[in-house]
C-alpha cells in the first residue's frame, strides 16, 4: 500500500497547479467564461503544448499512458480552477473510446489530432428522454452503399457547441436500453444533416442539443465493429465519473478554503463570525464532507482496472457521495457566505454551482445509488 | 375543536377565489407557477387592482384602508392568492414603511403616503443593510447630518431589493455617531430620484437583477422625511421586525410548487415511466408532502393562536426557517427532476432546450437560497429562538 | 376553524395531567415498571373511577363519545407520563373493536367490562413474517359445531401478557396479506390451547407472544360477520396510531424540557453548556421536531372521520413525522445529557426509549412512508 | 500509488488471518458478532492468547515488548481481528496507562507494571471523569493530600467502564488546589482494593453495565505511585489523548457489523420478500456502504499518511466522528430491520422472541449513543478541528 504519487505524478501535479494559479484567476476565468466560445483556445494550446492532452492516451497511441492517479490528478487541479476547457469532452471521453475502439492506424492519426490540440470533440451519447442512461439509444445507424446513415437527438452534449467532431453513439440492433447493438461514428460538426443549438450551461460551460437527419457517413467513420462499442462506452464513462469526482474534490477544497477564509475576516457584532460556535461546527462538517469526496474519488480513480463488480460499486459510490457531500459543501458556503455568497461576481458562487451541477453529468445521485441498489439485490439472490 | 373552515370562513374563500378568477391574469399566474420572471409593469398592475378592490392593505387598521381582515382571512386570502398564481406582493411599501408611518409619523406623513402606498403610486425600497451590517445591523454607518431643514446622507446601502425599480426608499441612517450604537439611529424616507442618489445592480448566481447597492453621495434630504423621532429609529426597526408577518411561511407558495412539481413528475417520462412512478423520486416526493403538511398546520396553529388574540412573536422565527427549509428542498427535488435538462442555462426569452420547466429549475434552485439567507438568516431566526422562547 | 379545546376538553385534559402529575413521578413509573405486572391495577382502576376507560366509546355503548380530539389529550397525557397501563390496547385498539363490531346488546356489556376496569384486553393481530401489515394473517378460524377452531402465532402482542381476553384476528378467507376474510374473535386469555410467552419490551412496557392451538370458541366470541373484520380493524389501528403520535407528541415535549433544563443547569468550562451557540441551535431543531409532530398529530387526530384517502395520508404523515422527528429528539435528548443521557437512572433515558421504539409500534416510518408513496403513484396513475 | 497491499503486507496479513482461526475461540467470535455480551473471563483469555503471541501491546516501542509493526501492520491487525470478531481489546492498561509509564514512569514503575499488563495480570480502570468534570476535565475535584509517603484521596470518578472488574485504577487527582486549574493535577495509581474504594454500578439504558461510580474515602496511596512529578498530571493527560489511536473510526467493527447486517437483510423474509430485496431498505443499506466506504478509505489514507511518517494529529477527531456516526446509523438500520420483534428486551441467557438477532438490536442501538458521547464526545472533537485544523 502506497498512496503517495510517483515522481512522474508528481510533476504532473506541479504542472496543472501551476498553470491553473497562472491562467485560471477568478477574473480570468470569467473573461475566458463570458467570452463567444467560452473557453480559451490559447490555454487549450497550451494544453497541447504542456502535454497534458496526451496524458489518458495509450503509449501505442502516442500518449503518455495516464491511468485513474493521472486523471485525478489533472482533473481535480482543473476543479481548484473551475477550468473550462473541453478537456472531459474530447479528451477524456472521446480520446478514451478513440484509444479503445480505433483500429491500430487510425488510432494513431485521430489521437494525434487530440493531443496536438488540433481537433476537438464531443460525446453524443445520451438522448433526450433516457435522462441518465447511456444505453438509451433511439438513435439508428442505418448501412447505406459503403457507409452508414445516422437518425437521432442527442441531448445535452458537453461542449457539443465549439467541437470539430462530434462521436455519436447509435444503436444498429437491440433493445431501446440494451448496450448490445451500439456503434460509436465520427462526425465532423458541419457534415450535412447535423443541426446544432449551442448553449451555456449554469456552471459557466457550454453544451448542445444536436440533432442528425439523414447524416451520411463513409465508413471509416465507424470506430470499431458494428454494435460493439457498449463496453468501450462504459469505460469511457466510467473515466469521465472519475474526472468529473476529482473535479468536485477540487473545486470543494477550494470551497471550503474560501469559506474558511471567510469566517475569519468577516465581522459581525465586533467579532469574526467564525467565533461562533454553531458555525465552526458547520465548517467542519463541511471538511468532513470534502474528506469523503477525496476520499471515495481516490478509491474509484485506483480502481479503473479491477473486476467490474468492485469498478462499478466504487465508482458509484463516488458519484453519489459527490452528490451528497458536494451539495451540502455548496449550499452550506452560500450560506455562510450570507448574501455575498448569492452574486455572481463572487468566485464562492461559481464554485457552488459547478459543484451541485456536476450531479448532473454522467448520473446524478439518485441514479448511482439505483446501481449500488441493485448490485446489492443481485449479489442477495445470487447468495 | 375543528380544523375545517366554518361556512363565514368558507364563504370568504369562495369570495377570493372568484376575484381571483376573475381578476388574476392568466399569463401572469403561469408565469409565477413556472418560476418565471414578472415584468414591473406585471407586478404594478396586480398591486393596483387589489388596491382597487381594497384587499392590498391586508395588515392595516380599517381607518387606514385596510380590510379589517382577522387573522384565519388574511390566511385565506395569502394562501388562495399564492396557489392561485398571484405576483408576491412587495412588502416594502404596505407592509414595512406603511406600519411605521402608521405607527410612528406625522398626520402630514400619513396623509401624504398612505394614500399613494395604496394606488401604488411609489415603488418603495428597503435601505437597511449595508456591507458591513448585515446580522448586525446596529452597526450601520451611512451618516445623516443636520444642515437647516435638510439631512445630508453620505453612505452605502446593500441587498436593496428591487431597487432599479423604486422611486423611494425607507433608510436607517447614523444621526449620531458618538453613542451607544442603536441610540445613533434615525429613520429616513429618501426620495431616490434626489441627486447623488446612485444605483448599482448586484447580479445574483442565478443572472437575476434582483438586488442593488444603493451610494448616498452628499445626497439632501428634507427633515420632514424623519419618521420618528430623530435618534429614536432603531424603534422602528425593531416595531418593523416584529410587526405581524403572517405568511412568512411561505406554505401557500409551496404548496403550489409541489402541486407544480407533481405536475411535472407526472408529465416526465424517462426511460418510459413517468418520474412519479419511479420509487426513489416518489420518496422524496412524499417526504416533502409531509414535511410541508406539518409546516401547514403549524402555520394554521398560529393562525388560530392569531384568531384566539394571542401575538405570535418568537414563532414566526419557527415558521421563517421551517417554511424556507421545505421552500428550498422543494426546488432541489425540482433540479432533479430536470436531469441533464437542468444544465442548459437558457434565456426565458429563447425557446427552451428540453421540457419547458428544466431550465429555470437550477436558476430557481439556486435562487432560493436567498430564502434562508435574507429577511433574517435562519441562524439569526435561531438565535432569536433560543434567547426569546428557550431562555438560553 | 377553530383549534381550541371545548370545556369537556378542557376538563379533560387537566383530569389527565393532573393525575399524570400525581401519579406519575418518574420514581412512582420506575417502581410500577419494575413491578411483577409491569403497571398498575391501582392505577387502572383511578382511570376507570376518572371514566378515561369510557372516553372513546360510543354513547351506545355507555362511553363518552370521544373523538380524535380527546384520544390525542388523553394519549398526550399519558405521553408526559410515559403512563404504562394498557390503555391503548384495551380502550383505544380493542374498544373500538368492540365498539365498530358488536351487536348492541353484546356492545354494551362488553364495554361495560372496559369502562368498569374489569376487563383488560389485548389485540392479537400482526404475526410473525408480516412484520406491520395487519392483513398478513396466516391465523386460521375454521367453524366447528356452533364455534370455531383458531390456529396460529401472534407476535409481540401489546400487553398481551396480563390481558384477560384476547382479540384475534383470524382468517377464514382470502389472500395471505387480504383484508377480506379477516374475522375478529374474543379469547379468553386462559383458554385451552392458548399459549403466552410474557416479556417486558425495552421501552418499559409488556408485550407477549401468542400461540393459539386448536383454540375452540363460541359463536358468541365472534365479533361481526365472519370474514367482515377488515374495516374495523383499519379503523381500530388508526386511532391506535393518533394515541401513539399523540404520546410520542407528549413524550418530546417532556424530553425537550428536560433537555433545555439540563442546558441551563450543567456547567462546563465555568458557563452553563446551554450557553454554546452550537448546542442552542441544535436546542432549536429538537423544538422544531416537537412543532412538527404536534401539527401532524393534531391533524391526524382532527380526520378521523375524513375520507378514506384524506384520513389514511394524515395518519400515515404523522407516523412517519413521529419516526423522523422522534428519533431525532431522542438521539440529541441523549447527546446533549451525555453520560447522563445513557443512565437507566435518568429520565430521560426512559423518554428516548420509548420516544425511539413508538417506531416500532403499528407500522414504522418505512411502513408508512411505502403507503404514502403508492398513494402518490396511485393518485397519479388515476389522474 | 497503489491503494493494494504489497506482497509484504499480504503475507502479513495471511499470517493473521491464520492465527485468528487458530486462536480465536468460535463462540466468542459468534458472541461479538451479534453484539452479544461476553464474560470477563472470555476478555482475559483473549488478551492473553495475544500478550503470549507478543500481539497485544501494538504500539509499544519493541524495547518494551511491542511487535515493531508499521502503521500499516497496525491497521492490517486491527482490520483483520474486528471482521474476524475477536473481542475489543481493554485500552486501559495497553494503551492508555502503559504509554504514560513508558513516556513520564520511574525504572521501578516500568519493571513492575509493563510485564504484568503484557501477562494481563490486573485488569485496569480509568479515573478521569468526575460527575462535575466530563467535557471540562481539568475542573476535576478529586483531592489527594500528601502525608509521609501516602497520599490520602478522597472524592468520585465516574463513567468508570467495566470498573467492577478492576483491580487498578490509573486517576487524575488534585493535589495543589490553589493554582490555575490545570496546573494542580496528578497523575495516580490506585490498588482498587485499598480500603476506602466503593465501585458503585451505573446502569445504562440498555440494562448493561458497562460504566461505574469509583468512590475513594481518605484511600492510602504510596507515594511511590505517583506517576511523573507531582502537579504535572496534565501533562499525561494530554499526552494520552494525543496518542496514536489507529483503530478510532472503529472502520474493521463496522464492516463486521455492516455484512452481519446483510445476512440478516437476506435471511429476514418479511411478508414473502426478503429485507435486502425491499427497494427502501436496500436503498438504506447501500447508502450506508457508501459511508463506511467513505470513513474506510480516509482512515487508509490517515494509515498511509502515518507510513510515510506523517504524524495524525487533529485528522483522528475526523475520523472519530466520520467512523462512529456510521456505526451508529448501522445500528439504526439493524433496529429497523428487526421491525416489531425490535420490541422484546430479553436476557440473553433466555430463548429469543422472534429472530435471533431482532432483540439485541434496539438495545444494541441504545448502547451505541456512547460513541459519540465518550472518548470525546464528538461536539469537543469538533472544536478540537475548529481550532487545531481550521485556525477558528
Amino acid at each position: 500500500m502506497d498512496f503517495s504519487y510517483s515522481d512522474e505524478q508528481r510533476m504532473l501535479k506541479d504542472m496543472v497547479d501551476r498553470l491553473v494559479a497562472d491562467q485560471y484567476t477568478f477574473e480570468a476565468r470569467e473573461s475566458i467564461r463570458t467570452s463567444e466560445a467560452g473557453f480559451s483556445a490559447e490555454v487549450w494550446q497550451q494544453f497541447a503544448e504542456l502535454g497534458l492532452l496526451g496524458v489518458p492516451f495509450s503509449e501505442a497511441a502516442g500518449g503518455f499512458d495516464g491511468g485513474g492517479a493521472e486523471l485525478m490528478v489533472v482533473s481535480e487541479g482543473f476543479g481548484r480552477g473551475l477550468v473550462l476547457e473541453p478537456y472531459l469532452s474530447t479528451v477524456v471521453l472521446c480520446g478514451s473510446l478513440i484509444d479503445r475502439l480505433a483500429d491500430e492506424t487510425r488510432r494513431a492519426e485521430l489521437a494525434e489530432g487530440i493531443i496536438g490540440g488540433e481537433t476537438r470533440y464531443a460525446l453524443a451519447s445520451h438522448e433526450p428522454d433516457g435522462g441518465y442512461d447511456p444505453h438509451w439509444v433511439r438513435t439508428t445507424a442505418r448501412a447505406e452503399g459503403d457507409g452508414f446513415v445516422l437518425d437521432g437527438h442527442k441531448a445535452v452534449v458537453a461542449h457539443g457547441d465549439s467541437a470539430d467532431r462530434l462521436i455519436v453513439i447509435a444503436r444498429s440492433s437491440g433493445e431501446i436500453d440494451s448496450a448490445e447493438g451500439l456503434s460509436a461514428f465520427i462526425v465532423e460538426a458541419d457534415a450535412a444533416g447535423v443541426h446544432r443549438r449551442g448553449y451555456e450551461t449554469i456552471d459557466g460551460h457550454r453544451a448542445a442539443e444536436v440533432t442528425l437527419e439523414a447524416v451520411h457517413v463513409d465508413a471509416d467513420a465507424l470506430l470499431g465493429e458494428v454494435g460493439g462499442a457498449g463496453d468501450a462506452l462504459e469505460s469511457a464513462l466510467e473515466r469521465g465519473v472519475v474526472a468529473l469526482c476529482a473535479e468536485a474534490a477540487g473545486a470543494m477544497e477550494i470551497a471550503c478554503d474560501l469559506t474558511l477564509d471567510y469566517l475569519k475576516e468577516r465581522k459581525q457584532f465586533g467579532v469574526p463570525i467564525g467565533s461562533f460556535q454553531a458555525l465552526q461546527h458547520r465548517m467542519v462538517d463541511m471538511r468532513m464532507a470534502l474528506e469523503k469526496v477525496r476520499s471515495l474519488t481516490f478509491w474509484a480513480a485506483c480502481s479503473l482496472e479491477s473486476d467490474p463488480a468492485e469498478r462499478r460499486q466504487r465508482i458509484a459510490a463516488a458519484k453519489v457521495m459527490v452528490g451528497k457531500a458536494g451539495r451540502l459543501v455548496a449550499e452550506e458556503a452560500i450560506q455562510l457566505f450570507g448574501g455575498m455568497g448569492m452574486m455572481e461576481e463572487s468566485a464562492i458562487a461559481h464554485y457552488a454551482k459547478r459543484i451541485v451541477m456536476i450531479d448532473h453529468y454522467l448520473g446524478d445521485r439518485t441514479w448511482h445509488m439505483a446501481a449500488l441498489r441493485e448490485t446489492l439485490t443481485d449479489t442477495a439472490r445470487a447468495a | 375543536m375543528d380544523i375545517e373552515y366554518n361556512a363565514e370562513e368558507r364563504a370568504f374563500r369562495d369570495e377570493v377565489r372568484a376575484f381571483l378568477r376573475d381578476n388574476l391574469p392568466a399569463d401572469v399566474a403561469e408565469k409565477v407557477k413556472q418560476y418565471k420572471r414578472l415584468t414591473p409593469e406585471e407586478m404594478v398592475h396586480w398591486h393596483r387592482v387589489l388596491g382597487e378592490k381594497g384587499w392590498l392593505a391586508m395588515h392595516w387598521p380599517e381607518e387606514y384602508g385596510g380590510p379589517g381582515w382577522s387573522p384565519v382571512q388574511k390566511h385565506i386570502f395569502e394562501e388562495e392568492a399564492a396557489e392561485a398564481g398571484s405576483p408576491r406582493l412587495l412588502p416594502f411599501g404596505i407592509n414595512m414603511v406603511a406600519p411605521v408611518i402608521i405607527k410612528f409619523g406625522t398626520q402630514a406623513q400619513k396623509d401624504y403616503y398612505l394614500p399613494r402606498i395604496l394606488r401604488t403610486d411609489d415603488w418603495w425600497a428597503q435601505g437597511y443593510s449595508e456591507p458591513g451590517a448585515g446580522s448586525d445591523l446596529a452597526s450601520l454607518k451611512t451618516r445623516a447630518e443636520r444642515q437647516g431643514d435638510h439631512y445630508i446622507v453620505n453612505g452605502q446601502k446593500t441587498w436593496t431589493t428591487l431597487g432599479q425599480h423604486a422611486n423611494m426608499i425607507f433608510c436607517l441612517v447614523r444621526t449620531d455617531p458618538t453613542v451607544k450604537k442603536q441610540e445613533g439611529i434615525s429613520f429616513l424616507l429618501i426620495d431616490m430620484n434626489s441627486p447623488g442618489v446612485t444605483v448599482r445592480p448586484l447580479i445574483t448566481l442565478d443572472g437575476e437583477r434582483e438586488v442593488n447597492e444603493v451610494f448616498f453621495d452628499d445626497v439632501k434630504v428634507p427633515v420632514d422625511n424623519l419618521v420618528g423621532e430623530e435618534n429614536k429609529g432603531w424603534t422602528c426597526a425593531k416595531y418593523l421586525l416584529t410587526f405581524e408577518r403572517t405568511g412568512i411561511a411561505g406554505v401557500g407558495i409551496s404548496k403550489a410548487a409541489l402541486a407544480h412539481l407533481k405536475t411535472i413528475a407526472r408529465e416526465t417520462v424517462v426511460r418510459g415511466t413517468p418520474l412519479i412512478e419511479q420509487p426513489a423520486f416518489a420518496e422524496r416526493l412524499a417526504e416533502l408532502e409531509v414535511e410541508l403538511m406539518a409546516v401547514e398546520m403549524t402555520n394554521l396553529r398560529v393562525v388560530a393562536a392569531a384568531e384566539a388574540g394571542g401575538v405570535p412573536g418568537a414563532e414566526s422565527s419557527f415558521l421563517k426557517i421551517m417554511g424556507t427549509e421545505v421552500r428550498q428542498k422543494i426546488s432541489d427535488l425540482y433540479r432533479e427532476a430536470a436531469g441533464p435538462y437542468a444544465l442548459p442555462f437558457i434565456d426565458e426569452s429563447e425557446p427552451a432546450v428540453g421540457p419547458e420547466f428544466a431550465n429555470v429549475a437550477a436558476p430557481t434552485y439556486f435562487n432560493l437560497r436567498k430564502l434562508s439567507i435574507f429577511g433574517g438568516s435562519n441562524e439569526i431566526q435561531k438565535n432569536i429562538i433560543s434567547k426569546a422562547i428557550l431562555g438560553l
